[in-house]
């Protein structure tokens, strides 16, 4: 097999992201002589500029089909390696977003100081490599692999401060993480015994009319591969290190986790799923909808009661991902990209604004936010705005349709009580939400927060509002992104 | 023939995986782990797979382990015998092992149970080299991406920050 | 060579990892225990392959499970080395710095 | 300022409505509907009709309306501008019912003059008993306006029509007929306080006596006998309704005559003598001829005068003496001095209460014989109704004539027997005749008052030759037998100082003790029950929820202990019970 | 026009959002009082021209305004319309918004910060003049859901100074109920969608979803619980009485008069024509609810000691009439249930702007501790209460008689698909219930407003009524008696219904 043009066009903008990698390291290792203000500028432009290239490739190309790293099958189509399609489209577009607003948000001054700039923006950018494979990739290697490239980077980033919280962070991560690989490589391998491929396609074709005890064998292969995915999206019962790992890193690199890595899982397990792994009406469908159900509901309910803004932030992450797995349980990805797309401007917007005042208040609790509608009411206008969004009530369109999208995808799934569950989670939601809005308005006993904002958290955050606020008038931009 | 090696080696390194989970000296552990994964790799050339074997020795044998026994010096882990290197819930975490061994070894004997396999030699380092090459291109330039990453990351973390340093050192200076 | 001998043995030594991530308390050991799964992935493939008598796909990707292993150990040590920097320990069970306050 | 205005707005409505009916008087019937609107096949509005009912019942409200409100003009000083823009309300929603050819249109006046009813007996608010009596007041005549409501739609449905002059009995099936004059019938009692629902009219005294006069007399309780010969045609095709009607009304014209036998205050004896008179009318009604609604309008309009001019003396009585009660009373008749110190009051009141008790001559004996005659026409005809209400009639004509003279020997005349007459009403207090009271103030009532009483006087004496006077001798002689029979009882107890009055008749037959028993304890414990039920049930559901998501909220966190490897057996844990979850689910 | 008045609140409250905390609560309020004036103005402009206009069935079509696709993908419109159903709530929207704004002129609750108030005053408005005008079953979702958030706002910083806990409760068990009802409507609708095809209300009143069993039943009953929270219909109520006692007078004011509504709206608009055989199945359910609504609500007023929260559960009770209306589903029934709508949000609205008066005066709504013989202390207040009080137990003459009396004569005679014997059972218990009401109104008079006033000593300040509130309160009295004597004024609107 020799790489073809179609192939380079459809790894282009991993290959582009894997380049600039490099890049920024080389420009950050020998340009020593540069002022560290002046390295961290260039280095962010630097990886702005490949994220944005990948952005516009992703543009151009919304509408094309590119199948890569192809050979001929002994039976049904071709099997490749990856596929660059408008669904690949819209998850990378979703996936660099997400890596560029974390870009911005550790923009210079609110980075902290002692993370490695190049080193930093290394590891994201190999993270966000592999997170563009992943969600293209069409066989189980390249899918777990892909996985790894974008998990171990992101560990490595939550242990860059190289402090003890980072590295207790990083190492729950990391186990967590290495048990869920195994275990994933474990189904792999007996998907592999069963049907005799590695390629999706071939597997879900051959996945069907298994006789009953090898039917039982792929049902473990693929709840074992379901599970590994289920621990990088932390779904109940696979969430615990979540929380312990987000307060444990910096704030910028939470974000990362929570927008990137998430969103990766996501898209991982969706490539996984439309790509007939667990076929309609198997009971691993059954098996995401049962996590479904539990990730939202205990990580709402968890989230209920938390009293510093990143752990509430990092259980809400937990519940909105049972919503992500809900249609994902039914096989729509449409609603899946769509509520990932909202879900990752809001959070970065959140984060971003946990950040700002992180920064300035240490200890990171919501009564820090006391009052907040008075001293600082841009900012607060915009944290209530994301919260409202994630709770997915109006003014928050953005997440009350990719709600919407989700309980439509449920409902025409025929999983009936999945539905019930859902909107009783959106009761809960809206309840932990709406503790924190109210600190938001609640007069202050002390000084209020009010400090001079950061310009490039102003920004981001600003960048945020307006594409959620966009995306709450024109709700079909976020379904058009998987179509 | 190979039935025979093949069991000679899975007995071997079933013995020195139970060891490595049990031992209460870490450094008998991790060279009980060679003797498990040399054992691993005697099950792969038993089964003809050479070139499998060969890398697992090389990497696994040579390299992993070498870096696990450099970890523990680093770390300082003692040479004798811990009361507490397994938690309070070693019972209860070998329940639920055995659990998850009984319904999968079930769920493979009823699957596989008459199946035979007559390893045939595909595993030459060609073999290999001609798949990894022609069929898995793009998994293969993935691990790269991934080795370097890891490489740089464990750099980046090994590496003193400068604010950890100064801390550091002013802690030492309070000490003194 | 009956098929499930391998597999039987991947099983046992899937298990035996398990059991040893979950009750041993020293990272680096967990760690090792890793490492067995792993080999019990890799067993499976091996097996697996032999069985299909195929183009040795399961083979190459025992050969990039290996090496993705040695690149999580690489990381994980590291990680290791900086726990044990900040805490003292390299105790699973004892790093408990970011637990909810109740 | 505002005061004035809305005494002059009130003179002056009453006279319109005088002016109004001189000026209908003899014009042919009409009517003329507005304002209507469809509700599916429904028309739902307004219409008038004038004829000669309306034309009489015009100049009945008109004259008392005028009357109270001339009356009230020196009777009232506390908030008076609220008191004439009731009064003149209260009227004109009388007017409604009396115009009104909508039963809509009709229940709007109707039930109007309930709220306005409360409002005015409510008028001295400071006062307990004015609280509660109007309250009881309105809701017990709200309850009967259920069944009045509930009785326009069966006969409304029944006839597809709520025009009063399109219901055409013929046309209603007998069942739908009989239950919505039944229900009508409902609301009639209720609002004439018949039995089982008078309890309300005796406690709704403590009002002002121009609202009294102008309750007993015209308004109110005299829309349900209106009423009733409004829709006479319907009313008297369903027997049963009769029948009802019928016993409702013996029963309750010997009640409240035995009532008012009682009782110690002028102004309940005369409450329950208009329960008793109204209950005459109503038996007039049940006969189910021409004559009888004859008779009972008759009887009507010669009530509204001897009964209005009873409560405005009473009223001066109130105003004059502070009270009406008998015991009060008492004191001042030595030496007749109550007689020569109100004596145009004392005039006036001899007249209303020979008329009300039927001496020869007076209005009310005539109308009394219509209604006589009519039930013994009708009981000649063989029917049993007709025997039933002239008995009662009769029976209740003596106890009338009884009571009316020992209201008036009471309160104006000195017992020649002392020591009982004390005894009579006020126990073991021998001292309290003995204490004269400050007489010398007393004199009768400033003009305005004056003036309506005489008037109303006349009418009490003059209206029964209105009708022409056709008096049949037998039943006129029998008539006055009655009254003989009646007056010489109370009489000789008078003589000898005693006033017998049996507890079952004091307490009124126990009534209002059994409601307050089975309806207003209930309902509070009901009420306390639905409360509780909110708070402990309900409420308790709602709460608990919030508590179980804030427990398990804390149980989430206390599982989240920082120790890695829990979490790692959890989640291993969890790949077993999802296994086994699927399957089971699945299959 | 419709989508000005729509959108012209909105861009207002956000302008006055923008503008720096400088300018004064009393030009927030005057500026308030101008743009809900101009929407007021708008809204009688969409009064109908001619009546008898409207789409309950093929034949006519509704006044669509605006209909654009919004996301086409998941089959949503925004689709705007109104009818004869419609306007009359959007003109009580507007009007009762618009004296909420004067009245806060110069009455503004304690906490202060009016300028935010009106702004939230403002998007309430929008959403529920969205949500009378939607067209969309998910449109008619999102409106129903904008008016969350602030009148959550409104309750949470600008309710019972007293009792921040208690306020804060009452807002988050108001929110949260209501979101939950939602969800499950949501779910409804989208069943609605499965089986139908399209969201659209006008076509699936053209062509309903018929079925009284199955996946239509579920959706019915999804959607009926969901308004069911809002109407609030028992067992469901557990959070108006708390929520209406905590809010500030113009939030209880519009939470009363104005949201309420939304509820028996949504199932006039949505469940009868949409899904008619399954309302129909369950409609016996609903009047039964109701009816004990009726009763229920009646006997928790005669039980309590707090006026606001007497008038809160005395709307349960109306508002159970206006369910069983809806149940009968017959002509006079669904006419009384709307009439009763509007004659609600007037007379309702007026006893809560009372009750903040004399809330203010006093500083506690508590009966014992205002004490009694208002008649002596405030008399026109307590003139106007005692009216209101008449008016909202449904004296004839004024308002809320009719549809009372539509909704029993609509229980008398039922949809004849309807069991005719339980619904009469469901017209006698609620015709009780009318004494009932009529009872608890007389107690709250007589405990407030009659008594000794030598005992009851009249509180420092205390003013009767004043020129702002005469103002605001007005053109309610003024609505309350014209409807009362003149309701074809509403009825003839519905022509065709």
């Amino acid at each position: 097999m020799t790489l073809t043009w179609t192939d380079w066009q459809a790894i282009a903008v991993p290959l582009v992201l894997a380049i600039g990698a490099v890049a920024v390291l080389l420009v950050d290792s020998f340009w020593r002589s540069a002022s560290a203000e002046l390295r961290h500028t260039v280095v962010t432009l630097l990886t702005s500029v490949v994220i944005l290239f990948g952005l516009v490739f992703v543009w151009a190309h919304r509408d094309d089909f590119k199948p890569a790293f192809c050979r001929p099958a002994v039976e049904g189509p071709a099997q490749c390696s990856l596929v660059f399609e408008p669904l690949t489209a819209g998850l990378w577009a979703v996936l660099l977003i997400g890596g560029l607003g974390v870009v911005g948000l550790s923009a210079y001054r609110l980075l902290a100081a002692d993370v490695p700039i190049g080193e930093y923006h290394f590891l994201l950018l190999s993270a966000l490599t592999g997170a563009t494979v992943l969600a293209g990739a069409r066989d189980l290697a390249t899918l777990v692999i892909a996985l790894e490239v974008v998990s171990l980077p992101s560990f490595a980033m939550v242990a860059l401060r190289r402090d003890r919280r980072g590295s207790e962070g990083a190492m729950k991560a990391f186990l967590v993480s290495v048990l869920s690989t195994a275990v994933m490589l474990f189904g792999v391998s007996y998907l592999y015994g069963v049907t005799g491929s590695l390629y999706l396609s071939t597997i879900a074709n051959r996945l069907t009319g298994l006789d009953p005890d090898l039917a039982r064998v792929a049902f473990a292969a693929g709840l074992f591969v379901i599970v590994g995915f289920a621990f990088k999206i932390a779904a109940v019962p696979f969430h615990a290190w979540l929380p312990d790992t987000y307060v444990g890193a910096p704030v910028e690199v939470t974000t990362f986790l929570a927008v990137v890595s998430k969103s990766a899982g996501v898209a991982g397990l969706l490539v996984l799923v439309t790509s007939g792994i667990a076929p309609d009406g198997s009971q691993l469908q059954t098996v995401i909808a049962i996590l479904a159900a539990v990730t939202m509901t205990v990580g709402n309910l968890a989230a209920l009661r938390q009293v510093e803004a990143v752990r509430l932030l990092a259980w809400s992450s937990i519940g909105q991902v049972g919503f992500l797995l809900a249609p994902l349980a039914v096989d729509n990805a449409q609603a899946v990209v769509g509520y990932l797309a909202a879900y990752v401007v809001v959070t970065l917007g959140a984060f971003g604004a946990v950040a700002v005042v992180q920064r300035h208040r240490p200890a990171g609790l919501l009564t820090d936010y006391r009052g907040m509608v008075r001293s600082e009411p841009g900012l607060a206008a915009a944290l209530i705005f994301f919260l409202v969004v994630l709770a997915g009530l109006p003014p928050g369109l953005a997440g009350l349709f990719t709600k919407f999208a989700a309980f439509q995808a449920v409902i025409d799934g025929h999983l009936g009580w999945l539905a019930i569950v859902m909107a009783v989670n959106v009761m809960i939601g809206l309840a932990v939400y709406l503790r924190w809005i109210a600190e938001l308005f609640r007069l202050p006993a002390d000084d209020p927060f009010s400090v001079d904002i950061e310009t490039p958290a102003v920004t981001m955050i600003s960048l945020c509002t307006a594409v959620a606020a966009v995306l709450s008038v024109l709700p079909s931009i976020m379904f058009a992104l998987a179509t | 023939m190979t039935t025979a090696l093949f069991s000679v080696a899975s007995v071997v390194a079933v013995v020195a995986s139970v060891v490595v989970v049990v031992s209460r000296r870490i450094v008998h552990a991790a060279l009980w782990l060679v003797l498990a994964l040399g054992a691993v790799a005697g099950c792969f050339g038993a089964l003809q797979a050479e070139f499998v074997a060969l890398v697992q020795i090389l990497v696994y044998v040579g390299a992993i382990v070498v870096l696990v026994l450099f970890a523990l010096m680093l770390t300082k882990a003692p040479t004798n015998p811990l009361p507490e290197l397994t938690t309070r819930r070693s019972p209860f975490a070998a329940v639920v092992a055995a659990v998850l061994a009984l319904i999968l070894g079930t769920g493979v004997v009823l699957a596989f149970g008459n199946e035979k396999v007559k390893p045939v030699t595909d595993g030459s380092a060609t073999t290999i080299g001609t798949q990894i090459f022609k069929n898995w291109v793009l998994p293969f330039e993935v691990l790269s991406v991934l080795l370097l990453a890891a490489l740089i990351g464990a750099i980046a973390l090994s590496q003193r920050s400068d604010s950890a340093q100064r801390s550091d050192s002013a802690q030492r200076k309070k000490e003194d | 060579m009956p098929l499930v001998l391998p597999l039987l043995l991947a099983v046992v030594l899937f298990c035996i990892g398990v059991y040893g991530v979950l009750a041993r308390r020293n990272v680096i050991t967990m760690l090792m225990s890793f490492e067995l799964m792993l080999n019990a992935v890799n067993l499976n493939l091996v097996a697996f392959d032999a069985w299909r008598v195929d183009e040795a796909t399961g083979q190459t990707l025992a050969i990039f499970v290996i090496t993705l292993a040695a690149a999580e150990i690489g990381l994980g040590l590291a990680i290791v080395l900086l726990l044990f920097r900040g805490h003292g320990h390299v105790d699973a069970d004892a790093a408990r710095d970011l637990e909810e306050a109740s | 300022m505002i005061a004035t205005v809305w005494r002059v707005a009130g003179v002056g409505f009453s006279l319109l409505i005088l002016l109004f009916a001189a000026l209908l008087y003899g014009a042919t019937p009409d009517q003329y509907a507005f304002m209507n609107s469809q509700v599916g096949d429904l028309t739902i509005g307004f219409a008038v009709r004038t004829d000669d009912l309306t034309v009489l019942l015009l100049a009945v409200v008109g004259v008392i309306a005028t009357c109270v409100q001339v009356y009230s003009l020196g009777y009232l000083h506390q908030r008076p501008a609220s008191y004439h823009a009731l009064v003149a309300l209260f009227t004109a929603a009388m007017v409604t019912v009396v115009i009104s050819d909508s039963l809509f249109f009709l229940l709007i006046g109707w039930e109007v003059m309930g709220a306005c009813s409360y409002l005015l007996i409510g008028h001295y608010w400071e006062r307990r008993d004015a609280r509660s009596g109007a309250v009881k007041a309105f809701l017990m005549t709200r309850f009967a306006d259920v069944g009045f409501l509930f009785g326009i739609f069966v006969l409304g449905l029944g006839a597809h029509t709520f025009r009063i002059s399109e219901i055409d009995p013929a046309r209603i099936s007998p069942g739908v007929l009989t239950t919505g004059t039944l229900l009508l019938l409902v609301g009639v009692v209720g609002k004439s306080a018949q039995v089982p629902l008078q309890t309300w009219l005796p406690d709704a005294m403590p009002g002002p006596s121009p609202v009294s006069a102008l309750i007993h007399a015209a308004t109110m309780v005299a829309a349900g006998v209106f009423l009733i010969a409004r829709l006479y045609t319907v009313f008297s095709a369903s027997e049963t309704t009769l029948t009802v009607l019928a016993i409702v009304a013996c029963v309750t014209m010997l009640f409240a005559a035995l009532c008012a036998s009682a009782a110690i205050e002028v102004k309940r004896v005369l409450a329950w003598s208009t329960v008793s008179q109204l209950a005459i009318m109503f038996s007039a009604l049940s006969l189910g001829t021409a004559d009888g609604r004859h008779a009972a309008l008759f009887h009507l309009v010669t009530h509204a005068a001897f009964k209005g001019l009873l409560f405005l003396c009473a009223g001066v009585l109130l105003h004059q003496v502070g009270s009406a009660a008998l015991v009060v009373l008492r004191r001042y008749t030595r030496r007749g001095k109550s007689r020569k110190a109100l004596q145009v009051t004392f005039l006036t009141m001899t007249v209303g209460l020979a008329a009300l008790a039927g001496v020869p001559g007076f209005a009310g004996f005539f109308s009394k014989d219509t209604v006589i005659e009519a039930a013994w026409e009708q009981a000649h005809d063989g029917s049993a109704v007709g025997w039933v209400v002239l008995l009662s009639v009769c029976l209740t004509a003596a106890l009338t004539a009884f009571y009316c003279v020992r209201l008036w020997l009471w309160t104006f005349f000195r017992t020649p027997a002392l020591a009982g007459g004390i005894g009579a009403f006020e126990d073991g207090d021998a001292a309290a005749d003995l204490d004269e009271p400050d007489s010398s103030k007393l004199r009768d009532a400033p003009w305005v008052m004056l003036a309506p009483l005489v008037l109303l006087a006349v009418a009490a004496i003059a209206l029964g030759y209105a009708d022409g006077v056709h008096l049949n001798w037998v039943i006129g002689l029998i008539s006055t037998a009655l009254v003989l029979l009646g007056a010489l009882p109370a009489y000789s107890l008078w003589r000898r100082g005693a006033d017998p009055r049996p507890l079952l008749l004091e307490r009124e037959f126990g009534a209002d003790p059994a409601y307050h028993g089975l309806v207003v304890v209930p309902v509070r414990w009901l009420a306390k029950l639905t409360v509780a039920g909110d708070r402990d049930v309900i409420g308790a559901y709602v709460r608990a929820v919030g508590r179980t998501g804030t427990l398990a909220s804390q149980g989430f966190r206390r599982m989240q202990t920082g120790n890695v490897q829990t979490y790692l057996t959890a989640a291993v844990i969890g790949v077993v019970a999802l296994a086994v979850l699927a399957g089971v689910i699945g299959s | 026009m419709l989508l000005a008045i729509l959108v012209l609140p909105l861009l207002a409250a956000g302008a006055l959002w923008s503008v720096p905390a400088v300018i004064g609560d009393r030009l927030a309020a005057a500026y308030g009082s101008v743009i809900s004036g101009l929407v007021l103005v708008g809204s009688v402009l969409l009064w109908p021209q001619n009546g008898g206009w409207f789409a309950y069935g093929p034949q006519d079509e509704p006044r669509t305004e605006i209909d654009v696709a919004w996301i086409p993908s998941l089959g949503v419109r925004f689709h705007l319309g109104v009818d004869s159903i419609s306007v009359p709530l959007i003109v009580l929207t507007a009007l009762l918004t618009f004296l909420c704004c004067l009245y806060s002129l110069k009455i503004t609750p304690r906490i202060g910060r009016t300028r935010s108030l009106i702004a939230l005053l403002l998007v309430i408005e929008t959403g529920v003049i969205g949500t009378f005008s939607a067209l969309d079953l998910v449109l008619f979702f999102v409106c129903f859901e904008i008016v969350l958030i602030p009148m959550w706002l409104v309750i949470d910083i600008w309710g019972d100074h007293h009792d921040p806990a208690g306020r804060k409760r009452a807002a988050n068990t108001f929110v949260l109920m209501t979101v939950f009802g939602s969800a499950l409507m949501l779910l409804g609708f989208l069943l609605v969608q499965r089986v139908a095809g399209t969201l659209d209300i006008v076509e699936l009143t053209s062509s309903p979803v018929r079925g009284g069993h199955g996946i239509p039943l579920v959706a019915a009953l999804l959607i009926a619980v969901g308004l069911a929270v809002k109407v609030p219909l028992w067992p469901l109520h557990i959070w108006l009485p708390d929520a209406h006692a905590k809010a500030p007078t113009v939030g209880s004011v519009l939470l009363a008069g104005v949201l309420l509504k939304l509820g028996t709206y949504g199932m006039i608009r949505i469940l009868v024509p949409v899904l008619p055989d399954a309302t129909a199945t369950i409609a016996p359910y609903l009047g039964a609810f109701s009816t004990v609504a009726i009763v229920a609500g009646s006997l928790a007023c005669l039980a309590q000691t707090d006026v606001k929260r007497l008038i809160a559960y005395s709307s349960v009770g109306h508002m159970g009439f206006i369910g069983l209306g809806i149940s009968t589903l017959s002509p006079a029934g669904l006419r009384g249930a709307l009439f009763a709508n509007i004659a609600h949000g007037l007379i309702t609205g007026l006893l809560f702007f009372l009750a903040g008066a004399i809330k203010d005066r006093h500083d506690t709504s508590d009966l014992r501790t205002i004490g009694r013989a208002l008649y002596a202390r405030l008399p026109r207040i307590a003139a106007l209460l005692t009216f209101a009080c008449l008016a909202s137990l449904g004296l004839p003459g004024l308002a809320g008689f009719w549809g009372e009396m539509l909704v029993l004569l609509g229980a008398y005679h039922p949809a004849p698909w309807l069991p005719r014997t339980t619904f009469l059972v469901f017209m006698v218990i609620a015709g009780l219930g009318t004494v009932l009401t009529a009872a608890y109104f007389l107690r709250l008079v007589r405990n407030l407003c009659q008594g000794d006033p030598a005992e009851n000593p009249p509180a420092a300040f205390a003013v009767d009524l004043s020129r702002i509130e005469l103002v605001t309160w007005a053109p309610l009295i003024t609505l309350t008696v014209l409807l009362g004597v003149w309701p074809g004024l509403l009825l003839q609107q519905w022509g065709a219904l």
